[in-house]
């Protein structure tokens, strides 16, 4: 198994009800299992997923990105800055 | 100079930093908080950033200037926190020889960093908050 | 504001003589004298203005730029006399709602100025100066 | 006969050596006869006078406007402000 660290900004955030948590995957598991994973634990979250992207240790990553034990995985809502 | 501020950004400070003696143009874009949004009053505005990868993506967002236009300096500051309505969230300046690059060069850097940047804004209502991001609405489930 | 003045510009007084709270992007082009022309150092540069033709222009400029983009505020302002390298020979800001017509607007705004507004530059070098105009040399007679 | 101040700016008022001068023309007179003028009296203006625009009244005019008597002509070499 392999540990991430998932964090959560904006709207994510406020669903989630906090900044970040812990994720235990199978080795192997790709990037896109931590949406799955989140999409089971908040059902909100399902409709709002093809409006999210995902950044692996601060880089925008691919779905098929392959994970690794401590990788920092942030889920990212439409920006909106400037 | 590229950075993220928790405090009011100085205008004349980022014009500045992009000052050479070579450069006969410089371009400066300031995005300021409006006191309206979706046909209503906005008390006040909130910035969050995921800083360092906000930071990583702002010094993209430079060296993909550098390789299309011929600048000589390049700033881009954007402010997190509360910002009052009518300040300045963000100050992009860039210095160029000539005018034509300055203002490729910064309309391309803003248009970017509102579409990769991760920076989002919360608008503050008498009756609520919200984010801003899915075009303004949450999307439909 | 539309003015010719004999003083360094405040940019930031120009930036704030165009903010509104409606208006949520700025967008600044500040001109600088450069150190080099036609491959030599310049040491100076001095500006000359036709004053009364060259504010009718500038207003005109104004009203042109209105007509065809929805901005809030306008403000240009040209340095005449003396300007030591590096400093700010014109300042042009333009606020807007949206971004796109604050760009266009300052660019036209420029492009406009350069080609109408009676002012000439003269360039100081270190063995004599040169008036700017006409492409940079005399015509040939 | 009418009288117009004539105004010179950057090279032009190098080359003719002042600021303004006053020039009596013929009742019906139009602004290409100040550039008529201005070459016989100097005859390296007559080379750039191609690239020189005429003001009447601080507003650009052309060489077939008819002037008054009082008006002000000024000879606009190319500009270069900005």
């Amino acid at each position: 198994m392999i540990t991430v660290n998932v964090r959560f900004f904006a709207t994510v955030k406020d669903l989630v009800g906090a900044d970040e948590i812990e994720l235990m995957l199978e080795e192997g598991a790709l990037a896109s299992r931590v949406l799955d994973h989140l999409a089971e634990r908040y059902p909100r979250l399902s409709g709002w997923r093809k409006h999210l992207r995902l950044a692996v240790n601060s880089e925008y990553a691919e779905g098929t990105r392959l994970l690794q034990d401590g990788d920092e995985v942030a889920i990212i809502p439409p920006v909106s800055g400037g | 100079m590229i950075n993220i501020v928790r405090h009011p950004i100085d205008v004349q400070e980022v014009l500045r930093s992009v000052q050479v003696p070579e450069a006969g143009a410089i371009d400066i874009f300031v995005g300021t908080t409006r006191n309206h949004s979706s046909g209503k009053e906005v008390l006040s505005l909130e910035y969050e950033a995921y800083e360092p990868m906000a930071l990583k993506e702002m010094e993209k967002i430079e060296n993909k200037v550098r390789s299309r236009w011929a600048v000589h300096r390049f700033a881009m500051v954007h402010r997190v926190g509360r910002v009052g309505i009518g300040e300045a969230s963000i100050v992009i300046a860039v210095s160029a020889s000539h005018r034509r690059e300055a203002f490729e060069a910064c309309h391309y850097a803003i248009d970017t960093l509102k579409r990769e940047v991760p920076i989002w804004k919360r608008e503050i209502f008498a009756d609520g908050e919200m984010w801003v991001g899915f075009q303004g609405e949450e999307p439909q489930e």
